[in-house]
C-alpha cells in the first residue's frame, strides 16, 4: 500500500481457517516487513490469535497461502517455525512450570558440553536474556514459583533467544505493568532495528500508538486494512475495529460517581491485621457497600495475594475479618461465597476456566456449586440466564454449547465474569478481570462494575493498567513489597500521586 | 452416515455387534433365547447376568475417573463383600432365613462403604496419589478377605442368597435386574442433579472448581465411597453366583476389566467428562468378549493375545485419529483434505475429538 | 526493575541454602527409608548387615530397571502397564532361544529388542493414534503375555554355560556382594540419570509431562519424545526380563504378574507424579528399595499367615506413603 | 549344623541348632492362591510346632519365584536347620540351591517338583504327580464309558501353571485310544467363578456334551452351577470327572453331582516332619515321595466325607 522499500519477509495472502461451522478467518492477508513492528488489531476473537497460529502451523488454513522469505510455506508446527526464523509467543503461558527458569529460556537451544546439556552455561545464558527484559529472578528457580506477569517476561525472553527474523507476541503486555511495558518495548525496537520484524498483539490502544510502525486490523475474521499506524486517528481504528463509532468508550469515562459513602455505615467486609506468612504483611481494609476499592501496585506487590486472603482462596495465619460487623471466617473459597464473597482468579487458564466444560456450565457452575448438587438450577432458568450474559457481555460465539476452550482469551474472560455476576455476590474481588478484553468489552465490563457498585454491590478491583484502576475506584489501596503502604481515595487522587506511592515515594 | 460415524458410541456398539455376530457363526442358535421354568433362557440372558458385577464396578470406576482418579482397590473389596456375607450366613445357626441373609447383606455393604469412605480420605484429605492410596487397599484387603475365611473357600447354603446370583424375576436374572437398576438410578441422579457437572468440573480443573465453590474434597470422597459400595454389591453378586467366597480369586483383575470398560465407553482417563451409557457398552462388550473365547473355540494359549488384538482393534478404531480420518474421509473429497503433517501436529485435538 | 550492576552480585550468590522443594518426596522416601533400617536394626538380629543389603539389590536388580523405565514414561504424564508382562516375555524368549542353542550373543539383544518393538508400538500407539496410555499399555500387558503362551507355555530352564556363568559372576568385598544383574542395573540407573538430566531429550520429558501443548508450542520435539520414552521403558521392560532370566536362570510365561504394579508403585513412592513433569530416577531406585524392604521386614518377621503377609504390606506401604507425604509437606 | 559358606557367621544364636533337641525349619509357600493350598499350609503350621520339636519359620511368597528366592536367601542367612519350600516354578533354583547347599543346609521340596540337573541340590521332594492325577482321571473315564462315544470337554487351570500342563496331559495320555474324545477345552484359571462362566460358554457351544474334566474341584463346582441353570443334572445328563478331593467337591460327589474325584493330598505335613527329621539326623532319605493319591467314586466319598480334614 505504501513504499515498498523492503519485500516482506512473512506474506500471507487469502488466509482461510474453518473450525466447522465457524469459519475463524476468512481471506485475511498479512505482511510482515523486516525491521517493523506491525501491530494485529481486533477484538476478542476476531481471529488474530487464529491468524498466528495459522502462521506457525497449528491450525491449517483451508485456503491461501503463506510466503516466508519469498518461499511458499506450511510450516508443521512451532517447532519447524521456529527453525525457520519464526518465535512465537502464544496468547496464554504456554510454559512448563515444572522446569526452571533457565531451561523455560533455553531449552531447544541449550548449550552443551560434552554432548550433554551444559548448565551452568545455560543457567549463565538465561540470566543474560532475563537481564535484557529486566527481570532479576534466578534462573535456577522453578517457573511454577513465579507469578504470570513474571512468566510472561520468561516467554517473550525465550521468544527471543537464538536468531529470529519474525518474533510474533500475542498479548504479551496483558499483565505487565507499565515499567514492564516500558522495558519490553525498549527490547522490542531494539529488535526492530537490528531488522527483526515483529507483530504485536495488544488491547491497549496506547501502547499500539506507541509502539507500532503499521497495523492490520481484524474484524469477524475478515480482513479491514492495512495502515500506517502514524497516519490512523484512534477513534478510526476503533471504528474498524468494531465496526461502531466509539460512544461506548466515552460513556465509561464518566460512569463513576463518587459519592462519598454516609459516615458511620459499617463496613461491609472488615479485615483487621489480616495476613500470611511469606504472602502479604498484615494489612487492615475496609470494604463498603456500594464501594469499588482498587489496589494499586507493582508487579509482585502482593495485589493477588492479598484478593486471595479476602476470599477464601488462602487461608490467612493472621488477623479476623468481619462481615457485616459479625465475626466471619473465610477458610475455603466455599465459605467466602456463603458470604456473598465472590472472586476472579487472575490465572485464567489454571484457576478459572473449566476448559472441558461449555460456555452454558461454566457460567452456571459457580450458581450450581452454591446451591449444592440437589438442587439442580431448572434448565429454562439456566438458559435465560446464560442467554442474558451471554447478550450483556458480548460473549462470542453466542453459542451456549460451545466448549470453552474454543473461545478466544477475551470471550473465555467474559464467561468467567459472567459466572461470577450469576452468584449474584455482595463482594467481589476481580483480579486482573479486563486483562485480554478488547477495547469494546472493556468499556462495558467498567461500566458494568460502576453499575453493580452503583446497585449496592462492594467490588475490589485489581488491574495493572493503573488509569483504569484510578478510573473506576472510589477508593485506592496500595501495595509496595506486599505490605498495604497507603489507601487514597480514588476522587481526588492523580496519576502522578499514586505512580509516587507504588515506587516508594518516588525514591525507586 | 458421517453423524452416525462420528457419534461416541458408534465403535463400542460396533465392536458388540461384531463379537455377536462372531459367535452367532461359531454357534448359530447363540442368539437364541427361550423361557424355561418360566423364565428367559439363553447366552445373552446369561451375557447379561455376567456383565452385572462388572457393570457394578464399571459404574463406580467411571465416577472416580471423571475426578481424575482411580480405583484399584475394588476387585479386593469384590473379595471382602463375599468373605463378610458367606462368613456371616455360614456361621449362623439358620442361613435359610431371609433375616439372616439381609444382616449379611447389611454388614458386607457396610464395610465395603467404609473401605470405600478409606479410600476416599487418603485421596482427599491426605492428598495421596489415587494408583497409590488405592494400592494399599488392594494389597491389603485381599489380606483381610483372607482372614475372614481363614483362607479358605466359604461355601453356603442359602436359598434366599442364592436368589441374588441365580434368581429370576419377571423372567429376567436378579443380578442382571438389581445391576442394571442400580445403574440406571445412578446414571439417572448424576445426570439429572447437577453432581455429573460438578465432578466434570473437579475433573477437568479441580483448582477451578475450588475457587468456584464447588465442593472438591467431598465430591472426590463421595465417588470413592460410592466405588466402594458398588464393588461391595459386586462382590454378593460374585459370591452368590457360585454361592462361595474366594477370598483369592474373586473379583481378581476386575479393576482392569472395569477400566477397560470406562475406556471402551469413551471417558477419557484424564477425568473430566465421562460417559455412563458407554460404559454400558464398554461393559457389555468385555462380558460378551470373555464368551467369545469359549464359543468361538480360542485356545486358553492364544486367548491372551486375541483379547489384546480385540482390545487394540476397538481402541484404534476408536481413537480420535482414526475417528478424524473417517470422518474426512467421508465429509469432503480426498484432494483437499491438508497435508499430512500439519494435523499431527495439532495440540488441541487431543481430547476435543475424543468425543 | 532493579540495574543490572547490582543484580548480577546475589545471583552469584544464590548457592541454593535450602533444599529445593522438587527433591522433598526424594528427600522424604529416603528419610523413610533410613528410619525403616533403623527400626528394622534394632528389631531384628542381622538385619542392617551387608549381606541384607547386598541381597535387596540383588533380589530387586530386575525391578530397579523396570522403575527406571516406568519412570521416564511417567514423566511425561503416561503410564506402562505392559512392563510386567513383557519382562515375562524377554525371559521366555530368552531361555527358549538359548534352549533352541542359540548363542547368548544373539539372544540377549534379541529378548531385549523385543522388548524396544513393543514400546515402540505403544508410543506410536499413544501419541500417533491418541490411545490413552492405559489402554495401549493393557493391550500391549495382553499381547506380551500372550506370546509367552504361543512360545512356551511351561518353564524352561537355562543351562547355557556362558549365560550361566555371566549370570552367576558375582564380586564379593567383605561382606558386600555384586552380582552381574546389580551392576547391570546400576549402570541403566545411572544411565537413566544422565539422560533424564543431560539429555535435551531428557529435560524435554519434563517439559512434555509438565504441559504438553505448552511444550508443543514452545516447539519442542513433543513427539519424538513421548514414542522415545516408551522405547526407553520397553527396552528396560525388555532388559529386566534379561536380568530376572540371569536371577532365575529360567524363562516362564507367568512372571512378573502384576509385577507393572510394583514398578508404578515403586516410583510414585520414589516421588513422581502419575500427571507427570516431576520426579527423578533416584527416587524411583529409593522407592524399589522401600519396596523390597518391605519384604525383607515380612521374611524378617518370620511367622506370618498368607493373609497377614498381605495385610503388613498394605500397612507398611501405608506407613511409607503417608510419612513421607507428611514430610514432604512439613517442609513447604 | 550351620557355619558355613560365604556367609559370615550368620546368627547361630536364633536357630538353636538341631544340638538342643529342636529343629528349626524354614518354609516358604508359593502364596495362597486356593483352598488346597490353604489346607497345605494349614497342614504344615499344625504338624511342625514346638511340641513336636519343631520351629517354623515360615513366608507366603505371594506367587513370585523372586520373594521366594528371596525368603530362601534369607532362612540361609538366619541359619535355619532345614528349609523346605513349594517353588512357584520348576526352573530356575540352581543358584540358590548351591547356596544353600555350600552353607550345609538341606533342602526339601514340597508338592512340587524343580527342574534341575543336579539331583544333589535338594534332599527330597515330597509331593504328588500331577500326570498321575490326570491319568487317574482318564483311566477311570476310559474304564466307565469307553466305546459310548462320550464327547468330553475339558476346564483347564491356570495356563502355564505345572498342574494344569501336567494334569491335561496325563488325561489326554490316558483315553488315547478310547472313543472319549476332547471337542472343547478352555481354561478356568482353577476358580469357580470362571469354571462357570467357562462351562456357560461350552452349553451354549455344544448341545452334546457328555463329560466334564475339570482340572480342579472349584471349577468343576462352577460348572455345576452352570449345568443346572441350563435345566440340566450334573452328575446324570453331563458326567463330571475332577481332581482334587476338598470337602466341597467330596460333599457333590456324594450327592452324585460329580461322579469321579482323584485326590491330590495337601496334608504334607506330616511327611515333612518325618523326612526333616530324618534329613537333620543324617539318615539316608528316598529322593522322591510320591504322596499316596486316592480316587474316590460316590461309595468311597460318602465313607471318607465324615473325616475329611479339608
Ligand atoms: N480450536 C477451536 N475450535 C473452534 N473454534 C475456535 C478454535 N479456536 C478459535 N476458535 C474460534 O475462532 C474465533 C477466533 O478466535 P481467536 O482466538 O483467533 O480470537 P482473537 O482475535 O485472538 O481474540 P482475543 O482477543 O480474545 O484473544 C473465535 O470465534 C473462536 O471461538
Ligand atoms: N519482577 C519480579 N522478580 C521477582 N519475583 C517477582 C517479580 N514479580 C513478581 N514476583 C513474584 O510474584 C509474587 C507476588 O505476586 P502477586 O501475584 O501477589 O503480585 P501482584 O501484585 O498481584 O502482581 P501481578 O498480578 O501483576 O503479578 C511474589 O511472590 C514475587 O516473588
Ligand atoms: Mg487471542
Ligand atoms: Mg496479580
Amino acid at each position: 500500500m505504501t513504499q515498498q522499500t523492503t519485500p516482506p519477509v512473512v506474506e500471507m495472502t487469502g488466509i482461510s481457517v474453518e473450525f466447522p461451522p465457524v469459519k475463524a478467518l476468512d481471506g485475511v492477508d498479512l505482511h510482515l516487513r523486516p525491521g517493523e513492528i506491525h501491530a494485529l488489531m481486533g477484538e476478542n476473537g476476531a481471529g488474530k490469535s487464529t491468524l498466528i497460529k495459522a502462521l506457525t502451523g497449528i491450525h491449517s488454513p483451508t485456503e491461501g497461502t503463506i510466503r516466508v522469505d519469498g518461499v511458499e510455506r506450511r510450516f508443521t508446527g512451532p517447532a519447524d517455525a521456529r527453525a525457520h526464523g519464526v518465535s512465537t509467543v502464544y496468547q496464554e503461558v504456554n510454559l512448563c512450570g515444572n522446569l526452571t527458569v533457565a531451561e523455560n529460556i533455553m531449552l531447544g537451544a541449550e548449550p552443551r558440553r560434552l554432548g550433554g546439556l551444559h548448565w551452568r552455561a545455560m543457567r549463565r545464558q538465561a540470566a543474560t536474556h532475563l537481564e535484557r527484559m529486566g527481570l532479576s529472578i534466578d534462573p535456577a528457580s522453578s517457573l511454577g514459583s513465579h507469578s504470570l506477569a513474571v512468566q510472561q517476561l520468561v516467554a517473550i525472553c525465550r521468544a527471543t533467544v537464538g536468531d529470529c527474523k519474525v518474533l510474533i507476541l500475542d498479548e504479551p503486555t496483558s499483565s505487565l505493568d507499565t515499567d514492564e511495558v516500558a522495558h519490553l518495548f525498549t527490547v522490542m525496537r531494539a529488535l526492530r532495528d537490528d531488522g527483526v520484524a515483529i507483530l504485536f498483539v495488544s488491547h491497549f490502544l496506547d501502547q499500539v500508538y506507541e509502539v507500532s510502525d503499521r497495523m492490520t486490523v481484524l474484524r469477524n475474521g475478515r480482513l479491514v486494512g492495512e495502515f500506517i499506524t502514524a497516519d490512523l486517528p484512534t477513534h478510526e481504528l476503533v471504528q474498524h475495529m468494531i465496526g461502531r463509532s466509539m460512544d461506548v468508550l466515552e460513556a465509561a469515562e464518566h460512569v463513576v460517581e463518587r459519592a462519598g459513602r454516609p459516615a458511620g455505615t459499617t463496613p461491609l467486609l472488615q479485615a483487621v491485621g489480616l495476613g500470611r506468612k511469606g504472602s502479604v504483611q498484615p494489612f487492615d481494609l475496609e470494604l463498603y457497600e456500594g464501594e469499588v476499592v482498587g489496589l494499586a501496585g507493582l508487579l509482585g506487590s502482593g495485589r493477588t495475594e492479598l484478593a486471595r486472603l479476602l476470599t477464601g482462596a488462602d487461608r490467612a495465619d493472621a488477623g479476623q475479618t468481619r462481615m457485616a460487623g459479625k465475626p466471619a471466617r473465610l477458610r475455603t473459597p466455599r465459605a467466602a461465597m456463603d458470604l456473598g464473597i465472590a472472586y476472579t482468579s487472575e490465572d485464567r487458564k489454571g484457576e478459572g476456566v473449566v476448559d472441558g466444560l461449555t460456555v452454558r456450565e461454566n457460567i452456571v457452575l459457580g450458581l450450581q456449586a452454591r446451591r449444592g448438587w440437589m438442587r439442580p438450577l431448572p434448565r429454562k432458568q439456566v438458559d435465560e440466564l446464560v442467554a442474558s450474559y451471554i447478550e450483556q457481555l458480548g460473549i462470542r460465539p453466542a453459542d451456549p454449547e460451545a466448549l470453552l476452550r474454543n473461545l478466544s482469551g477475551g470471550n473465555q474472560q467474559k464467561v468467567l465474569l459472567a459466572r461470577w455476576l450469576a452468584t449474584a455476590p455482595r463482594l467481589l474481588v476481580l483480579d486482573e478481570p479486563t486483562r485480554g478484553i478488547d477495547v469494546g468489552a472493556k468499556a462495558e465490563i467498567q461500566k458494568l462494575v460502576a453499575d453493580l457498585a452503583a446497585d449496592g454491590m462492594s467490588v475490589v478491583f485489581i488491574s495493572a493498567e493503573l488509569e483504569e484502576v484510578l478510573r473506576i475506584s472510589h477508593r485506592i489501596a496500595v501495595l509496595r513489597d506486599r505490605r498495604k503502604v497507603a489507601e487514597i481515595d480514588g476522587g481526588g487522587a492523580t496519576m502522578d500521586q499514586v505512580v509516587d506511592l507504588i515506587a516508594g515515594g518516588g525514591a525507586a | 452416515m458421517t453423524n452416525l460415524l462420528r457419534h461416541h458410541l458408534f465403535w463400542p456398539v460396533a465392536a458388540l455387534v461384531a463379537l455377536l455376530v462372531a459367535n452367532t457363526v461359531a454357534s448359530p442358535g447363540f442368539l437364541a433365547i427361550t423361557v424355561r421354568d418360566g423364565h428367559l433362557f439363553g447366552a445373552p440372558i446369561d451375557i447379561l447376568r455376567t456383565t452385572a458385577p462388572l457393570l457394578l464396578v464399571a459404574l463406580g470406576m467411571t465416577l472416580v475417573i471423571a475426578t481424575r482418579g482411580i480405583d484399584l482397590s475394588v476387585g479386593a473389596v469384590v473379595a471382602v463383600s463375599g468373605a463378610v456375607a458367606l462368613s456371616h450366613i455360614a456361621s449362623s445357626p439358620n442361613p435359610d432365613s431371609p433375616v439372616t441373609v439381609l444382616t449379611a447383606i447389611g454388614l458386607a455393604l457396610a464395610l465395603c462403604l467404609v473401605l470405600g469412605v478409606w479410600n476416599g480420605f487418603l485421596v482427599s484429605v491426605l492428598g495421596i496419589q489415587p494408583i497409590i492410596a488405592t494400592l494399599i487397599l488392594m494389597t491389603a484387603g485381599r489380606g483381610v478377605a483372607m482372614l475372614i475365611t481363614g483362607g479358605m473357600i466359604t461355601t453356603v447354603n442359602s436359598a434366599p442368597f442364592k436368589v441374588l446370583g441365580s434368581g429370576f424375576w419377571l423372567g429376567l436374572p436378579v443380578a442382571a435386574v438389581l445391576a442394571f437398576g442400580v445403574f440406571a438410578v445412578v446414571a439417572f441422579v448424576v445426570r439429572r442433579t447437577a453432581l455429573g457437572m460438578l465432578l466434570e468440573a473437579t475433573g477437568i480443573n479441580p483448582a477451578a472448581s475450588r475457587l468456584s465453590g464447588v465442593r472438591s474434597k467431598t465430591l472426590t470422597w463421595t465417588v470413592y465411597a460410592a466405588a466402594g459400595l458398588f464393588a461391595g454389591l459386586a462382590g454378593l453378586l460374585i459370591s452368590a453366583d457360585t454361592m462361595a467366597a474366594d477370598a483369592n480369586n474373586a473379583g481378581l483383575f476386575i479393576e482392569l476389566d472395569a477400566i477397560l470398560a470406562v475406556v471402551i465407553g469413551g471417558t477419557a482417563l484424564s477425568g473430566g467428562k465421562f460417559n455412563l451409557s458407554g460404559t454400558l457398552v464398554g461393559a457389555l462388550v468385555i462380558a460378551t468378549l470373555e464368551r467369545t473365547v469359549t464359543v468361538v473355540g480360542i485356545s486358553p494359549l492364544v486367548t491372551p493375545l486375541f483379547m489384546a488384538l480385540v482390545v487394540i482393534a476397538v481402541t484404534l478404531l476408536q481413537s480420535p485419529r482414526m475417528r478424524e480420518r473417517l470422518t474426512a474421509a467421508t465429509r469432503r473429497p480426498v484432494a483437499t483434505t491438508p497435508p499430512e503433517p500439519q494435523s499431527a501436529a495439532r495440540p488441541d485435538s487431543t481430547e476435543v475429538k475424543a468425543r | 526493575m532493579t540495574t543490572s550492576a547490582p543484580a548480577r552480585a546475589p545471583r552469584a550468590l544464590k548457592i541454593p541454602t535450602r533444599l529445593d522443594r522438587r527433591y522433598l518426596p526424594v528427600v522424604g522416601t529416603f528419610v523413610v527409608l533410613a528410619l525403616m533400617l533403623v527400626v528394622g536394626g534394632s528389631r531384628y538380629e542381622n538385619f542392617v548387615s551387608p549381606a541384607v543389603i547386598s541381597n535387596l539389590f540383588i533380589n530387586n536388580a530386575h525391578l530397579i530397571v523396570l522403575a527406571v523405565g516406568m519412570t521416564f514414561v511417567i514423566l511425561t504424564g503416561g503410564i506402562d502397564l505392559s512392563v510386567g508382562s513383557v519382562l515375562a516375555l524377554s525371559t521366555v524368549v530368552t531361555a527358549a532361544l538359548l534352549q533352541a542353542g542359540w548363542p547368548p550373543a544373539v539372544v540377549i539383544p534379541l529378548a531385549v529388542g523385543a522388548g524396544t518393538v513393543i514400546g515402540l508400538a505403544h508410543g506410536v500407539m499413544v501419541h500417533y493414534f491418541q490411545v490413552q496410555p492405559f489402554v495401549a499399555t493393557l493391550a500391549g500387558m495382553f499381547f506380551a503375555r500372550g506370546l509367552c503362551f504361543v512360545i512356551a507355555p511351561e518353564s524352561i530352564a537355562i543351562d547355557e554355560a556362558s549365560f550361566v556363568s555371566l549370570a552367576t559372576w558375582v564380586q564379593i568385598f567383605g561382606g558386600w556382594r555384586m552380582s552381574s544383574g546389580v551392576l547391570i542395573a546400576l549402570i541403566v540407573v545411572g544411565a537413566g540419570f544422565l539422560v533424564l538430566h543431560f539429555t535435551r531429550f531428557g529435560r524435554t520429558v519434563y517439559a512434555v509431562g509438565g504441559g504438553e501443548q505448552s511444550a508443543l508450542l514452545m516447539g519442542l520435539p513433543v513427539a519424538r519424545t513421548k514414542v522415545l520414552a516408551y522405547v526407553v521403558s520397553g527396552t528396560c521392560a525388555g532388559l529386566g526380563g534379561l536380568l530376572f532370566a540371569m536371577y532365575s536362570q529360567s524363562g516362564y510365561s507367568l512372571t512378573g504378574v502384576a509385577m507393572e504394579l510394583d514398578a508404578i508403585a515403586a516410583v510414585v513412592i520414589g516421588g513422581t507424579l502419575l500427571t507427570g513433569g516431576t520426579g527423578f530416577v533416584l527416587g524411583s531406585v529409593l522407592g524399589v528399595l522401600v519396596l523390597g524392604l518391605i519384604q525383607t521386614i515380612i521374611t524378617f518377621e518370620g511367622t506370618l499367615s498368607s493373609w497377614w503377609t498381605k495385610i503388613v504390606i498394605g500397612v507398611l506401604l501405608l506407613i511409607f506413603v503417608a510419612v513421607q507425604r507428611v514430610l514432604s509437606l512439613r517442609k513447604t | 549344623a550351620s557355619d558355613a559358606g560365604g556367609e559370615p557367621a550368620a546368627g547361630g544364636e536364633t536357630s538353636g541348632g538341631a544340638d538342643d533337641g529342636v529343629i528349626t525349619l524354614g518354609f516358604s509357600q508359593v502364596g495362597a492362591e486356593s483352598g488346597w493350598r490353604a489346607a497345605n499350609t494349614k497342614s504344615i503350621q499344625d504338624t511342625l510346632t514346638v511340641d513336636n520339636g519343631f520351629e517354623l519359620k515360615f513366608s507366603d511368597a505371594q506367587q513370585k519365584q523372586e520373594n521366594q528366592i528371596q525368603a530362601i536367601r534369607s532362612y540361609i542367612t538366619q541359619g535355619v536347620d532345614v528349609i523346605a519350600f513349594s517353588p512357584v516354578v520348576e526352573t530356575g533354583w540352581d543358584a540358590v540351591l548351591q547356596e544353600a547347599k555350600s552353607a550345609g543346609i538341606p533342602v526339601i521340596l514340597t508338592d512340587r517338583a524343580v527342574d534341575s540337573s543336579d539331583e544333589t541340590l535338594y534332599e527330597s521332594f515330597i509331593g504328588s504327580d500331577f500326570v498321575k492325577e490326570g491319568e487317574m482321571a482318564g483311566e477311570w473315564v476310559v474304564e466307565q464309558y469307553d466305546g459310548e462315544g462320550y464327547q468330553a470337554v475339558e476346564l483347564q487351570g491356570t495356563t502355564g501353571a505345572a498342574p494344569a500342563i501336567d494334569r491335561k496331559e496325563g488325561f489326554e495320555s490316558a483315553i488315547e485310544g478310547s472313543d472319549v474324545e476332547i471337542i472343547d477345552s478352555q481354561t478356568g484359571n482353577f476358580t469357580r467363578a470362571e469354571g462357570k462362566t467357562v462351562m456357560e460358554g461350552f452349553l451354549n457351544k455344544h448341545d452334546d456334551i457328555d463329560l466334564v474334566f475339570a482340572h480342579n474341584d472349584d471349577m468343576g463346582l462352577g460348572a455345576i452351577e452352570a449345568i443346572e441353570a441350563a435345566g440340566m443334572t450334573p452328575g446324570e445328563d453331563i458326567k463330571i470327572v475332577t481332581i482334587d478331593a476338598v470337602k466341597d467337591g467330596m460333599q457333590a460327589l456324594v450327592d452324585g453331582k460329580i461322579n469321579y474325584i482323584v485326590e491330590c493330598n495337601p496334608l504334607l505335613g506330616p511327611d515333612l516332619a518325618e523326612i526333616a527329621q530324618k534329613v537333620v539326623a543324617g539318615e539316608e532319605v528316598e529322593k522322591r515321595i510320591v504322596v499316596k493319591d486316592e480316587a474316590f467314586d460316590q461309595a468311597a466319598a460318602e465313607e471318607a466325607l465324615p473325616t475329611r480334614e479339608y
